[in-house]
């Protein structure tokens, strides 16, 4: 009884914990980059996600292959978020308050993005399908090929893109600017340009999100609202733009998620991943990991 | 802001200088429906019945000689917005019918204000049995069948495949979707399937599979679900992922899986069972010419939504033509107790509660395309009358 | 509008005038507010001799939110507090409101519980919300909204995601006149007085030392201590003066509609309170009842001609937080400020 | 000469860090203590634990005979200390006039707290007081963030002083200001000493050993030395640790 109860509750649960942990890292990590880094609130980042879905919906059935998709998506999301961020967040991001007016900006654009793709794309749901379909058992564990093939995946994004940030030159240029525009402007950083390539690199991220999350949850106008507070809860908890904190918090916090709906009713998931929020925003207000770039 | 109350000055002028309407004038009939937010879909489906059905009405010469006009108004599936809305249509179009209301929130606070403004209303969508039960109103009719009549029907087919079947409940955590598992585990209890455990997922859940451990070690034969719209797609797929569906019979709510999400849930839908009032399969002239006709307008297949709204138009004719006119009374006397002939077969309003009474059927996926594989006539499937304000 | 918020400097050889901006520009947000009165009352009138009821309701319902707007901008506004969770209290009034009526048909029953609970409950989230400030209160705020929500929508006796209908219309007794809440005339004069008097305390409380201190609290937090003022207390204030504000406002709306639904505690609520607000003017007071106004014409003839209305009024936000900041008033108000000097020099 | 302001085995550890340490002194009224040291001596740590802005882990702070250790910044505020910032910290958004009109209606009932301001007479006199004693009369319906930095740092001052405290705390009140500009404020704080008990920081050692009463040394977190300035100039240790070093 009790071994049945770990081959077929517990243990699936942890494992699917595990692959939602990594889908919501997935969408957390564009988000804590541009939080982190430009310290801009993306509220259309839902709707960037969702977007990148679209696109991956849209080129796979002209036949773009999967794996293609991977490239080409994030590749087309870049230019988007260039224009984005200096046609509007760069307007206003010396106004005084600007965590309030880019989030006000951004939620303004994430209402167009959504109505926009609705009225592109239609109202219905669509899905792609599954690019490795299949199951492997292990000891009764049923664990799906292409979410194995997430994890992994996932992790190794999240390498590439610590890698990036914290180790290129590139990724130290950005870090200065993050940290004091006017020092960095002086040490001949074009502040400008990288701060537009950061947000452009964190709305790729989402595409990318968007491309290997759409076979799993599929695709409709409101997909981008689905992960945007579980992800905001992670990037918080996790500390503003930093990386590890995000992959921490955002596993820990699925996995509660999915070990309370166990123990209690699984309603009561979503206020529970809120009181750590609040919990952690008011123990600890800088986050488990602290800021990146600010010591 | 003088020149914004102007503009609303003279647009109270001009609905007041309207003149009582003359026989050539059109019958207004109000759509509240959402055209936009998450119900979108369902709406399009609503839309495209009525717009059908209008258009043959007129056709053929209108109601009494007057033409039908349809005025659209956009509720956002909230019931806000559809009170405000209907007002509108109400007081200034002052429309003879309103119809369209897709959640059930909406459709009671609709009825309210139509109630209030001594107006006639009917939805084609809203399936919660408190809207023609506890909460009846006068003023409001349901041409379409409600969940007590689908679960009625889906659970007499279960037992009849799987005798004694143990049965495993999924709904959406909210007062909806528990209710639903509630009438149908009542049901299906009643004819000898032993439950083998219920769960219910917050509504919006993203990923099914934290439940799917606890179904596993539950070895069900049937799963019952009442999860709807993107939810479904959710559920479908991930339990195919996980190689779930093998040696289950899924059924469901009839909103479960619908022409809008099945094609996103793809092989996944596949023997997934329901109990509806409507089927694009159903052998009748009047169905093949109904989806021949619904296809080469809308470029798509009918639903249930499009069909119990399409078949509204011909109630709302019928009514008008018996009482000769469109004043509410006389219009609600003649809608008591109306047969009227629908692509379904023929519908019953009844008087006591204004519930449609029809022929329920039960139909399954195969090959992405929903197939009759069981029906009930309507006095089995309708139950009880439970309205007495009226 | 006799004395200007001019101060004579006592003891120099010659008089200076100091003029008190802030006082004046309260002053031209009275006079804005007197316009806007002005305005629906003609607009009463129209509707009156019309014998129209929809338009009457309409701007009724506008009001009513107008008022959940005035609670966003204190926040917002004079505190520097951006709130995304704001229906929160407009829904519990609403809630509340409906709840009583059905019991006891008494506007005033209905009001006070409205406020009582509004205190009880804007303090204790106040002290979760207010531990935490900028974003991070936006996403507090967002967060608590989302969890009642959730409870309603859950709690079958408040009629779970179906609402509570059958809310009766009430007499609303005022000493010399009774209002039906079913007049549409007489509901829309009520409310427009009734929101007029929220627009009252709220200006003359931010007319005050403690509401200069909430604009103190807006421009440089921390600063605030060293003049002898606790943030937090002051943050909790405005909180609950806010949640206030927002739970009388609801009251209103089942009185109006007869029904209460889980919808209004949804962030599309919120979120409009806070569109309005922008495409106002922050920080003016008046831009909440104006904003209130413009959306919802905005929502009513857009909505009626495109079921995408939300791209429109979507890009119209933009446009207001690139290039009108302080929105339609941070445009309108020098005007009349500018009149209002001229006026006394 | 009473005291007014002791400091009693002052200390903060921030990790391991003692960044203060066991830091004792007295403020006598109506004289100028300032406190000098290198950079990082923790001058201005001193100043936070004073105020209360930082919680310190050892000693205590008694403004007039009381203990006021441990309370946050607002109540030492009401208890009477009134302090200024080394980075100006205003409300640039406000005018000068309404940054005074803030800081002076403490000086009010608490019953005038919900009257509307005009009523807040005393808090008014006293506004035009401040503004012709700091020269900012012409100034007063500007925005205090157009004002040039001077006269920032002016207002600074006079927005400490506006609630009539017993000890003026001035963090670094020349911190980036012209030699004339310099020599102007030194002249307006010794005037101000004649009213209020200051204790100042200040980095300009002319202007220190020209208007101070009593200075106090740090050193490392720890108090080197303290006397009159002829006394502290004459100190060998002070010599070599500080000015050998300045």
């Amino acid at each position: 009884m009790f071994l049945d109860y770990i081959q077929f509750v517990l243990a699936p649960q942890m494992v699917t914990g595990l692959s939602l942990g990594m889908a919501v890292v997935l969408v957390a990590l564009g988000l804590t980059i541009i939080f982190g880094l430009l310290d801009v609130i993306n509220m259309a980042h839902g709707e960037f996600y969702a977007l990148g879905a679209y696109l991956a919906l849209a080129l796979g059935a002209s036949g773009v292959s999967f794996w293609l998709l991977i490239v080409i998506v994030p590749l087309l999301m870049m230019p988007i978020g260039y224009v984005v961020e200096r046609g509007l967040i760069q307007r206003v991001f010396n106004m005084p308050d600007r965590h309030v007016t880019t989030l006000l900006l951004t939620f303004g654009l994430g209402l167009v993005l959504e109505e926009g793709l609705k009225v592109v794309f239609g109202p219905t749901t669509q899905r792609p399908a599954t690019p490795i379909p299949g199951a492997v058992e292990v000891m009764g564990v049923i664990l799906p090929t292409y979410r194995m093939f997430l994890i992994g995946l996932g992790a190794a994004i999240v390498i590439a893109v610590a890698l990036v940030v914290n180790k290129t030159r590139l990724g130290a240029m950005v870090r200065a600017a993050a940290f004091d525009r006017n020092m960095a402007a002086s040490l001949g950083v074009p502040v400008e340009r990288v701060f537009a390539g950061t947000f452009a690199f964190g709305v790729a991220l989402a595409g990318l999100a968007g491309v290997l999350l759409a076979p799993i949850y599929s695709v409709f106008p409101t997909m981008g609202r689905d992960f945007i507070f579980l992800a905001f809860t992670v990037v918080i908890v996790g500390g503003m733009g930093s990386i590890a904190g995000a992959v921490v918090a955002g596993l820990v916090i699925t996995q509660i998620q999915a070990l309370s709906s166990l123990v209690v009713s699984p309603v009561w998931s979503d206020p529970i991943v809120f009181s750590i929020m609040v919990l952690v925003l008011v123990l600890r207000p800088q986050g488990l990991f602290g800021r990146l770039g600010h010591g | 802001m003088i020149r914004t109350t102007l503009i609303l000055a003279s647009l109270c002028a001009t609905t007041a200088l309207t003149a009582p309407a003359f026989a050539a004038d059109p019958i207004k009939i109000g759509v509240v429906t959402p055209l936009s937010g998450t119900y979108t879909p369902i709406g399009q489906q609503v839309r495209w019945g009525l717009e059908l059905a209008a258009s043959e009405v007129n056709a053929a010469g209108g109601i009494m000689g007057r033409q039908v006009q349809l005025i659209f108004e956009d509720e956002e599936a909230n019931p806000s917005v559809a009170v405000q809305k209907a007002e509108k249509l109400f007081d200034v179009q002052k429309v003879d019918f309103l119809t369209g209301t897709v959640n059930s929130g909406s459709t009671l606070a609709v009825g309210q204000t139509a109630e209030r403004a001594g107006k006639l209303i009917a939805t084609t969508v809203s399936f919660a049995d408190s809207i023609t039960t506890d909460k009846c109103s006068p003023n409001v009719f349901r041409v379409n069948a409600r969940a007590g009549q689908q679960s009625t029907a889906l659970a007499a087919w279960v037992i009849k495949q799987k005798p004694k079947a143990k049965v495993y409940f999924l709904g959406p955590d909210y007062e909806m979707g528990r209710s639903t598992v509630a009438t149908f585990k009542k049901t299906v209890e009643a004819l000898g399937a032993t439950p083998a455990g219920e769960v219910f997922a917050p509504l919006d859940s993203k990923d099914f599979t934290q439940y799917f451990g606890q179904l596993r070690q539950a070895r069900p034969e049937v799963l019952y679900t009442s999860v709807a719209g993107n939810d479904t797609v959710r559920l479908l797929t991930q339990m195919q992922d996980f190689g779930l569906l093998k040696d289950l019979l899924v059924v469901g709510a009839s909103g479960t899986v619908t022409s809008q999400n099945i094609a996103a849930i793809g092989a996944a839908a596949e023997g997934f069972g329901t109990g509806v009032g409507y089927s694009t399969q159903i052998d009748t002239p009047e169905n093949k010419t109904f989806v021949a006709a619904f296809k080469a307008a809308n470029k798509s297949d009918p639903d249930l939504y499009g069909a119990d709204s399409y078949g509204l138009i011909y109630f709302y004719k019928a009514a008008v033509e018996k009482a000769k006119s469109t004043d509410t009374d006389k219009v609600r006397e003649a809608m008591r107790g109306l047969e009227w002939a629908t692509p379904q077969g023929k519908k019953t309003m009844r008087a006591g509660d204004h519930q449609a009474i029809q022929p329920m059927y039960v139909v399954r996926v195969s090959g992405g395309q929903f197939k009759i594989v069981g029906n009930v006539s309507g006095e089995e499937a309708i139950g009880p009358d439970d309205c007495k304000r009226f | 509008m006799v004395d200007i918020n001019v101060v004579e400097a006592k003891g120099t050889a010659r008089p200076k005038r100091v003029i008190d901006r802030l006082g004046l520009a309260m002053r031209a947000s009275h006079v804005l507010v007197a316009l806007f009165v002005v305005a629906a009352l003609i607009f009463a009138a129209v509707g009156v001799i019309q014998d129209d009821r929809f338009f009457l309701r309409l701007g009724t319902e506008a009001l009513i939110f107008a008022g959940l707007a005035l609670s966003v901008d204190i926040l917002l506004g004079y505190t520097g507090l951006l709130s995304l969770g704001q229906a929160l209290y407009f829904g519990l009034g609403a809630y509340v409101s409906a709840v009583v009526l059905k019991e006891v048909p008494s506007f005033w029953a209905a009001m006070a519980a409205a406020l009582v609970v509004a205190l009880v409950i804007g303090f204790l989230a106040g002290l979760i919300a207010n531990r935490v400030r900028g974003v991070y209160f936006a996403l507090v705020t967002f967060g608590l909204a989302q969890v009642a929500a959730r409870a309603v929508y859950n709690t079958r006796s408040l009629g779970a995601s179906d609402g509570l209908i059958g809310v009766p219309v009430v007499p609303i007794d005022l000493g010399v006149i009774t209002v039906m809440s079913n007049s549409p005339a007489g509901f829309f004069l009520f409310t427009l007085g009734f929101i007029v008097v929220l627009y009252a305390v709220c200006a003359y409380l931010l007319d005050t030392p403690f509401g200069r201190v909430l604009l103190a609290l807006r421009a440089n937090e921390r600063r605030v201590p060293s003049l002898g003022y606790s943030t937090r207390n002051l943050r909790l204030s405005a909180y609950v003066l806010a949640a206030v504000i927002a739970s009388l406002s609801g009251a209103l709306y089942p009185m109006l509609r007869g029904f209460v639904s889980p919808e209004l505690l949804f962030f599309t609520t919120s979120g409009n309170a806070v569109i309005t607000v922008v495409i106002g003017g922050v920080g003016t007071l008046a831009g909440a009842l104006y904003g209130g106004v413009i959306l919802t014409v905005l929502k009513s003839v857009i909505g009626s001609l495109t079921e995408h209305h939300l791209i429109v009024i979507g890009l119209l936000f933009m446009a207001t937080v690139i290039f009108l900041p302080k929105g339609i008033m941070g445009v309108v108000r020098p005007l009349i400020e500018r009149m209002l000097r001229g006026g006394k020099r | 000469m009473s005291v007014v302001l002791e400091v009693r085995g002052l200390g903060v550890r921030f990790g391991g860090i003692r960044a203060v340490d066991g830091v004792s002194f007295d403020a006598e009224s109506n004289a100028i203590t300032t406190i000098i040291g290198p950079n990082g001596a923790g001058k201005s740590t001193l100043f936070n634990l004073i105020s209360g802005m930082i919680r310190p882990s050892s000693g205590k702070v008694m403004l007039r005979g009381v203990d006021l250790t441990g309370r946050p910044p607002y109540l030492m505020q009401r208890a009477g200390m009134g302090r200024s910032f080394q980075i100006t910290n205003l409300f640039f958004e406000l005018t000068v006039f309404e940054n005074l009109r803030l800081a002076a209606q403490r000086l009010e009932t608490t019953g005038r707290f919900l009257l509307p301001v005009r009523r807040s007479e005393r808090a008014l006199a006293r506004v035009h007081e401040l503004v012709e004693r700091f020269a900012l009369a012409p100034k007063a319906g500007e925005l205090a963030g157009a004002l040039s930095h001077g006269e920032q740092r002016r207002l600074e001052i006079a927005v400490a002083l506006a609630t009539e405290p017993s000890i003026l705390l001035l963090d670094e009140p020349t911190q980036g200001m012209s030699h004339s500009d310099t020599a102007d404020t030194a002249a307006l704080i010794r005037d101000l000493a004649r009213d209020v008990t200051i204790l100042l920081i200040e980095h300009d050692i002319g202007v220190v050993m020209d208007i101070s009463n009593h200075i106090v040394v740090m050193h490392q977190g720890r108090k080197l030395a303290e006397g009159a300035p002829a006394v502290v100039r004459a100190d060998p240790a002070v010599k070599s640790a500080y000015f050998g070093h300045a």
